[in-house]
């Protein structure tokens, strides 16, 4: 299930919905992503996400086929949020539901790497000298190359 | 053909959409961003290190040696930084 | 943080509880861990779990320790039931928050694994065959095994 | 020195915990272990194949070389499945 949306989430309303009815879940595995207030030594006061509204929808529906293909996960849930967000706020819930542990985590973390280098989303950050682009980092490069071998 | 722009793409060139209707010898994503830089001083300072601009055409990544044919929605922006 | 309850408990309130207020946190992890409906391809009805206490809160807070040790997470809490619980129910939350998404992945899993093995916990699952005690899985020490060459 | 069984052992064996005085010859676990075997058939039962027994002493997991000490809380238990 793919959801992209300005307003905030309940992490453990989704976690609920997600596993409810389904007894053939053992675990449940979530991310939530937050707004730091420091980056790269620097002082963070807000952020704005932009994206690309219609690709964002059709990059995480192939993220979250990827990951169905790859592992048994009986469920899961990508949810991103756009917009002004202030440290401390929730940024991106990823939720895999599997028989499974060991397949929960590893859909989830898949999950998250990749949505990072495919997703298209775009941070600007306000600093007290002003605002800037976030710039990718190539430590998100690695991590979402770790799968390509698979 | 529709072009998107985002992130400091957009703010460099100024405009976050336009329609263009490039010459026929403009057949690629490569001669296409060649075509733009020459555009004026916004796309061309937007478009000075095409290592950093990464190009999506109905709305998949393509590479530079991609066609192009008319209809196609083009939008350009730097490499993504979400999550 | 440990917590040893007969309750139920709720995730999302838990995750919140723990970022709230640190904006150092950039991601936050979380495995909860479910009852299902079948073992070994038997129909379970509810299990209980029996537990030893005092030394289950010994073993959860030595396992948390080696998780702080081994990983940067700014916090983290093992959150075990005990008693009667039918299929779906909610038996264990782990949570992990960390500066950094892998190693709040990272250090979630561990804990899991550990807690599998160490955490002296046992299930008594009502089959339609009448109770049986689970057996320890195999899968499970390797699981945690994979953890103990670091 | 008391002692406590868990899961099937205190099913098998019949109580929860209990405290006893064993000879002074009962210096360690593995001792001890053999010395309840012999106390009737629901302990001979529950401690015939001891590598499905996990012990521990103060609350620790132990090898069944550890030395014994009066007053020691000696706990008994099937490999754990919690989690």
């Amino acid at each position: 299930m793919i959801r992209v949306q300005r307003e905030d989430f309940d992490a453990g309303a989704e976690i609920e919905r997600l596993a409810r009815g389904k007894h053939g879940i053992g675990g449940v595995v979530s991310f939530v992503g937050l707004v730091r207030d420091a980056a790269g030594g620097e002082r963070v006061g807000a952020m704005t996400l932009e994206h690309y509204p219609g690709m964002t929808e059709k990059k995480l529906a192939e993220i979250e086929a990827e990951a169905r293909r790859r592992w048994p996960i009986e469920d899961c849930l990508i949810l991103h949020r756009y917009g002004r967000l202030e440290p401390g706020e929730r940024i991106v819930l990823v939720i895999t539901a599997s028989a499974h542990r060991q397949a929960a985590f590893e859909a989830c973390e898949f999950l998250v790497d990749w949505l990072k280098t495919k997703a298209p989303f775009w941070k600007l950050e306000e600093t007290p000298a002003g605002s800037r682009w976030v710039e990718a980092r190539a430590g998100d490069d690695e991590a979402a190359k770790r799968w390509s071998a698979e | 053909m529709k072009l998107l722009y985002f992130a400091w793409l957009r703010a460099k060139i100024g405009i976050a959409e336009e329609t263009v209707d490039p010459p026929p010898s403009v057949a690629t994503v490569g001669a296409l961003l060649e075509w733009l830089k020459r555009r004026g001083p916004g796309f061309a300072e937007a478009l000075k290190d095409l290592s950093i601009v990464r190009v999506a055409v109905n709305q998949d990544y393509v590479p530079t040696s991609h066609p192009l044919k008319p209809g196609d929605e083009v939008a350009l922006f730097p490499p993504v930084t979400g999550g």
